[in-house]
């Protein structure tokens, strides 16, 4: 796991044929890293680390070529637990004698807290324990933030004990928006100051881009705050035996939530067992623990009773993280014949409370060879940002993408021909140049007319495109494999499931490692008690745990090898696995079957673990997505009609579960474009639309017809494909509104206010 | 939600009975709007009196019309063939209400009587007028969904009932009883706009009263036309619509009803659309004259001018479908 | 802190009593002290409709055909009798408000949302959980084995409701277009983003044998 | 070493930072990319958080960040 920068990598690295081709920001491969520190100096640290050569396993037992369940459609082997209702999430666990934990949490953005007292709720009938989680003299930096927690024996009895909780606050000075966080003239609320500047950059000589430059043009774009919405809010169940806790989390990472609750509570790693077995909806926000975690634990730590403490949905959009703004004042050029000459950016974004918008890879993509660029992380008091699928670029992709189909039709060029003549360099984690001219013509986008559908009537339709990339490489991820004399075989692994298909994706992996159908394999995972591995995120949990179970099961298998060959007469390194068999090679007809072959064992078991090496998984992949969209220009209300989303992820594991992940993507990205909108009252600072009522998402009726072409590229090992599908088509729907009305649209979401306004002002004397 | 006493009446008589008590009582039809209000501490009764047993839930031909239970569901008023037949507009209605789930809980007076869906209203951080306090926080904070028309204050709601916009066109009446006897409300005479002193409410419904039925005259032979226009098409309040019903002699449009909904604190009644229509002819551009028309008198906050464009386009699309002309 | 156009409030000090918020509702009189439990009304009002609550009171529901007997609050929603007194987990509390769909139950062939419905007033109702579709045998329902089959779930939170809602409206109608489908099912809402195949699943239910 | 570089970037470097700053990056499974340019970027979410609060403040109530959090608050552990 890499933690500090001092530390060596471990595992050390294995460079996909194509180098680090298409990492975000610039153009592969060499220079152009969008946010690379400004000097150029080497930055200090990290060396780079010589690759650990494969070891013997692991050339013996590459993916296979002629695979038999690899990359086929295999049905999730949890479903029939999940549609009927049988899988138990974390919201599920009821224990004997369990109270319900709450936290008091504070209505003011930014207050001091005078005084709290907890006596009434104490009294209150079925309180078995209540806490200051800050002490009076403490501030609260946000609507939600927390302050005090209470257990009852039932849900009904807690909430009326919270609510006799008496707090006083002293309202201190707030701010509910960047524009009032850069005021210069406002008070210091965050510590280091309202603002930050952040990494910059200062490639090549813009100014001489610019002379060089046909066309200019320098505008603002901007994309908002969203927050996470998993359906089953941040949760966990706490019990305790002795000094031992036992937690069933709502968790992306056990690992981490593990640590999280030792170092929040203040004791050994080892006495805490986090338990996932199955995970309502993870974006990036249940990577921690997170306070409400600890809170509960604490909560029943106090009581000495199992705490289940779940979030309502006001604290989720409160307090369990977001997706930052973006903002940047941009000044491109481009050349008569569409080379990109010069890119310059101010920009900036607020996460929340002392927290800003991260690393915001921009330019996305494209090689401007000249480059300049300021960054400014705003603080203002909302909740605080956490990870939320593909950090950064969303909102880049957004910021970038809009720009370019501007300077397509300033040079009149389509805008598919002008992103293929400034694309990277094309390798197979960068395949635009071959993805884009693909897609056109399965869209039908020789039908795309030029800017502004000349057709009469209100409704006007529009194509557009946009690409991305992200990394979701893997590493170090362990396993433990057991094959017993009855034949059963059971693979574990501390990685979880969080919707994605893991545990599917173990079991097939196992299965088609040892030659047996996926029902044979009994995959554990979701558990510190099993072997380690890391937080579901960064797209990295399938390309970090199948070259981990590849192994595992292969090293067992050879084991078994060792155990038959005897009664066979044959050596083990002649055998093989297929079909249910374990025979010879070259003759299928010299051998036995598994359960046969497991019999040899007696009253032994094959017990081994294996680890995460180089060569079965990649990092980075591209995609590109297309979109029609349909605009009532009486009403400014966008409909998307279909979409087209070309995306690779390396060796496909399981198509169908990996589709599953591509449709989410790209309907958790039409949402960020059209619906969703965390809004907070200018004045006051609150949340007014802390639900799922006002906090919109599309249901069924907004759903368009969605095109997936899934490029399988088996040679490169697996890459993680969670995140790259939810980047690039906000930024695809804001160009097809564009193409159809004729107007600029430079910031999200597309609400009907903004596209009316934007047509008006474009009648009003246009910005094109 | 604050615990509270429980009544389920069998009858009217019961129900109004109940209704009377120390603490605070209050009627619960299909609940999905009480329920969740309750649950964010905005209501807090100490009795709930269920009503959906208590009161008629049938709708029944009276006088050429109709007269509909308030405690019929949602789905069955969407679904009712004498309601479809003689008056769509409130079918059209209907079937937009909320979700399946919301429309097969839901009944016809809670609709009615439903609360604002202003989010500072329901929020518990905002004491705003209509919880007691002294502000209405629209017209300086996010005032994007409130209303256009009506706002002189001090509250900026916009009415919330999709139904209550076509009952009103169509002249209903509410049956409201009590304890003390029964009357009979207009619907045009039941919402009512905020004051100082009525903010707490949204009609004259006194809170020991039970609307019982909404009783619809004879339509008489009319054209119908609704449009709604959402942003969301699947679950989503309309930013705004129009109910329009025509009445014609020969080609010429000889009386009009145009009731607005989403655009101000009541359903909202446009004369100025009404009269733009009177006299003419049915075509797109007596449409759009009556869209121009609905808005002139519109006077938007800060941040929703946007919905006076809505509202023009559902007035001049409820006109085109009451003339069976394309819309878009 | 507002910004410069707006006048900012002055900071004061803000005192969290509920109390303000709750004298708030358009109601007469001021709140009451706890009401008994089962009682007859008093003589005056002439009527003689049972008071029940706010304590715990017994509560008698049908669930999958099964009889299960309660004592709890009347402010107890039918979702959380399920999934804190009778250890039927299954539908989801999600938004808690109506909305997501994540709690839908069917109660007398109808789906309804079971956050926004009280245990109280479901008695003498059947109402179905999704634990109550798998058949006797252990056999799924044919609209869950569809989810199975076109993966019309992830995270799998969302996805009972899902199922209820897709029963509810194929039992309602057997053959929908697949834009009835849409409407039908435009109350639950799935973050993963799961419509796709969750529609494909309901499209190629159409028809199947009722539970 | 609190050269201007660390404290712009959003690396977290031993011996700067407190040990208890926490990251995404930190709890993926990653193959180490011997860019650093690279690697910070990736992980970069510019989300951070203490791993004793586990929230992005830290036991003194001030934000959790690489450029303040090295050192000099009574909360800091070097």
């Amino acid at each position: 796991m890499p933690n500090f920068d001092q530390q060596p990598p471990a595992g050390g690295g294995a460079p996909t044929p194509q180098g680090r081709g298409g990492a975000p920001g610039g153009a592969p491969p060499a220079g152009g890293r969008g946010a690379a520190p400004a000097g150029g100096a080497a930055p200090q640290g990290r060396g780079a680390a010589p690759p650990a050569p494969p070891s013997a396993l692991a050339l013996k037992y590459p993916w296979p070529a002629k695979p038999v369940l690899l990359g086929t459609r295999v049905k999730r082997i949890d479903g029939p637990d999940k549609v009927t209702g049988r899988a138990k999430y974390t919201h599920d666990i009821n224990r004997p004698g369990m109270l319900y934990g709450r936290i008091i949490r504070s209505p003011l953005p930014h207050a001091r807290i005078v005084s709290i007292d907890l006596s009434a709720a104490l009294k209150a009938p079925g309180v078995k324990a209540a806490y200051n989680v800050k002490e009076p003299g403490a501030q609260v930096m946000y609507q939600g933030d927390t302050v005090a927690a209470v257990a009852a024996d039932t849900e009904e009895r807690t909430k009326d004990a919270a609510r006799l909780v008496k707090v006083e606050y002293e309202a201190l000075p707030h701010f509910a928006n960047e524009e009032q966080a850069m005021d210069p003239d406002a008070p210091v609320v965050f510590m280091g100051g309202n603002t930050r500047p952040g990494t910059a950059q200062d490639v090549g000589d813009i100014e001489a881009g610019f002379k060089q430059s046909a066309h200019i043009i320098e505008a603002t774009y901007y994309t908002h705050v969203i927050t996470h919405v998993c359906l089953e809010s941040h949760s966990i169940v706490a019990e305790w035996e002795g000094d031992k806790l036992t937690a069933w989390c709502s968790t992306q990472g056990v690992f981490p939530s593990q640590q999280g609750l030792a170092m929040g509570l203040g004791i050994p790693a080892a006495n805490v067992r986090v338990i996932t077995q199955y995970m309502g909806g993870g974006f990036g926000s249940k990577l921690q623990a997170g306070a409400e975690a600890v809170i509960g634990a604490k909560l029943s730590q106090m009581a000495k009773l199992p705490v289940k403490l779940t979030l309502d949905r006001k604290e989720e959009h409160l307090d369990t993280g977001n997706r930052p703004s973006a903002g940047a004042k941009v000044k491109a050029g481009v050349t008569a014949d569409g080379t990109l000459t010069s890119y310059q950016a101010d920009s900036w974004g607020t996460g929340g409370a002392g927290q800003g918008v991260g690393n915001l890879p921009i330019p996305y993509i494209y090689t401007f060879p000249n480059r300049k660029r300021t960054h400014k992380d705003v603080y203002i008091n909302s909740g605080t940002q956490r990870p939320m699928r593909a950090p950064g670029h969303p909102q880049a992709c957004f910021l970038t993408e809009v720009l370019m189909d501007e300077l397509a039709d300033r040079v009149k060029m389509d805008p598919v021909e002008f992103r293929i003549k400034n694309a990277p360099v094309q390798v197979p984690s960068a395949m635009y140049r071959t993805y884009l001219p693909e897609g056109a013509k399965l869209f039908g986008w020789d039908k795309r007319h030029a800017t502004g559908d000349p057709t009469p009537g209100p409704i006007k339709t529009g194509f557009g495109v946009s690409v991305h990339t992200w990394g979701g490489g893997g590493s170090g991820t362990q396993a433990h494999c057991d094959i017993m004399a009855d034949g059963t075989v059971v693979m574990k692994c501390g990685t979880q499931d969080i919707g994605t298909g893991t545990r599917t994706i173990v079991a097939l992996v196992t299965a088609e490692t040892l030659g047996l159908p996926i029902t044979a394999v009994r995959a554990e995972i979701g558990d510190t008690n099993y072997p380690r591995s890391g937080g579901s995120g960064g797209s990295t949990t399938a390309p970090s745990a199948m070259p981990a179970i590849r192994l595992t099961a292969a090293k067992a298998l050879e084991a078994l090898f060792v155990k038959v060959a005897p009664t066979l007469g044959v050596s083990a390194d002649t055998l093989v696995a297929t079909n249910g068999r374990i025979h010879v090679k070259d003759d299928p007809t010299k051998g036995v079957t598994w359960k046969d072959a497991c019999k040899t064992l007696g009253a032994d078991t094959i017990s081994v673990d294996h680890m995460w090496e180089a060569g079965l998984s990649s990092v980075n992949s591209s995609g590109a997505q297309f979109t029609e969209v349909a605009v009532d220009i009486e009403t400014g209300i966008v409909k998307v009609k279909r979409i087209l989303a070309i995306q690779d992820c390396g060796l496909v594991v399981d198509r169908l579960t990996c589709e599953s992940q591509i449709y989410g993507g790209v309907i958790s990205s039409m949402n960020f474009a059209l619906y969703e909108d965390r809004i907070l009252d200018r004045v006051t600072g609150q949340m007014v639309n802390p639900n799922m009522e006002m906090y919109l998402l599309a249901g069924m009726s907004d759903i368009p017809k969605i095109d997936i072409i899934l490029k399988d590229m088996p040679e490169r090992g697996v890459v993680g494909v969670g995140e790259p599908p939810t980047v690039s088509l906000s930024a695809a729907i804001a160009n097809a509104v564009r193409n159809a009305t004729g107007a600029a649209i430079r910031s999200l979401p597309l609400h009907p206010h903004k596209i009316l306004a934007a047509i008006e002002q474009q009648k009003a004397g246009g910005t094109l | 939600m604050k615990a509270f006493a429980y009544v389920n009446p069998a009858n009217e008589k019961e129900a109004v009975a109940a209704l009377r008590d120390a603490g605070v009582a209050m009627p619960i039809g299909g609940g999905q709007d009480i329920l969740a209000r309750m649950k964010d501490y905005i209501t807090a009764p100490d009795r709930l009196v269920n009503i959906k047993n208590a009161l008629d839930a049938t709708i029944t031909p009276v006088a050429g019309g109709l007269r509909i239970g308030a405690a019929v569901k949602i789905v069955d008023l969407a679904e009712n063939a004498q309601v479809s037949r003689l008056y769509p507009n409130i079918s059209a209605a209907a079937i937009e209400v909320g979700t399946p789930q919301i429309r097969n809980q839901g009944t016809v007076g809670g609709n009615i009587n439903q609360r604002p869906r202003c989010w500072y209203f329901k929020n518990e951080e905002f004491l705003c007028y209509k919880k007691g306090g002294n502000r209405c926080f629209a017209p300086a904070g996010e005032n994007q969904y409130h209303a256009i028309f009506g706002n002189d204050g001090p509250s900026h709601i916009v009415h919330p009932s999709s139904l209550a916009v076509p009952f009103l066109a169509y002249g209903a009446k509410f049956r409201v009883v009590s304890a003390s006897g029964e009357r009979e409300v207009a619907a045009a005479n039941f919402f009512t706009l905020p004051t100082l002193q009525n903010v707490l409410k949204e009609n004259v419904l006194a809170d020991d009263e039970l609307l019982t039925h909404v009783i619809l005259p004879a339509p008489g032979t009319a054209r119908h036309g609704h449009y709604e226009v959402r942003y969301k098409e699947s679950h989503d309040w309309p930013l705004a619509f129009a109910t329009v019903i025509l009445k014609m002699s020969g080609q010429t449009i000889s009386s009009a009803s145009v009731v607005l909904g989403a655009v101000a604190p009541i359903p909202w009644r446009s004369e100025e659309a009404e009269r733009a229509l009177v006299g003419k002819t049915l075509s797109e551009a007596t449409a759009a004259a009556a869209g121009e028309a609905a808005v002139r008198g519109a006077a938007p906050l800060s941040r929703n001018g946007y919905k006076v464009q809505v509202t023009k386009t559902a007035v001049k699309r409820a006109v085109m479908r009451a003339a069976g002309l394309r819309t878009v | 802190m507002a910004s410069k156009d707006e006048k900012p409030d002055k900071p004061e000090r803000f005192s969290v009593s509920r109390r303000d918020f709750l004298k708030s509702a358009g109601v007469t009189g001021i709140a009451a002290g706890v009401v008994g439990g089962a009682a007859e009304l008093d003589a005056q009002t002439g009527a003689a409709a049972r008071v029940l609550g706010p304590g715990d009171v017994p509560v008698q529901l049908t669930v999958n055909g099964r009889r299960i007997d309660l004592r709890i609050e009347p402010r107890v929603t039918l979702l959380d009798a399920m999934r804190q007194r009778a250890d039927l987990t299954g539908n989801k509390r999600v938004c808690d408000r109506g909305t997501c769909g994540a709690c839908t139950m069917i109660v007398d062939g109808r789906s309804v949302y079971s956050c926004s419905t009280l245990a109280i007033e479901v008695q003498g109702k059947q109402v179905r959980t999704v634990e109550g579709l798998v058949s006797a045998n252990g056999t799924m329902h044919p609209v869950q084995q569809a989810f199975c089959d076109q993966d019309a779930m992830m995270c799998g939170f969302c996805t009972p409701g899902f199922v209820m809602a897709t029963v509810a409206l194929l039992e309602k109608n057997r053959n929908p277009t697949e834009a009835q489908v849409r409407k039908g099912l435009d109350g639950n809402i799935c973050r993963c983003g799961t419509f796709v195949r969750v529609l494909e699943a309901a499209m190629k239910s159409r028809g199947v044998a009722r539970a | 070493m609190e050269t201007e570089e660390n404290l712009r970037s959003t690396r977290i470097v031993f011996g700067v930072h407190c040990l208890k700053i926490r990251h995404k990056g930190m709890y993926v499974s990653y193959e180490p990319d011997p860019d650093p340019a690279v690697y910070n970027e990736l992980f970069d979410s510019g989300s951070y958080w203490c791993a004793q609060t586990q929230t992005s403040f830290g036991p003194d109530g001030q934000p959790v960040r690489p450029d303040i959090c090295q050192g000099g608050r009574t909360c800091c552990a070097l």
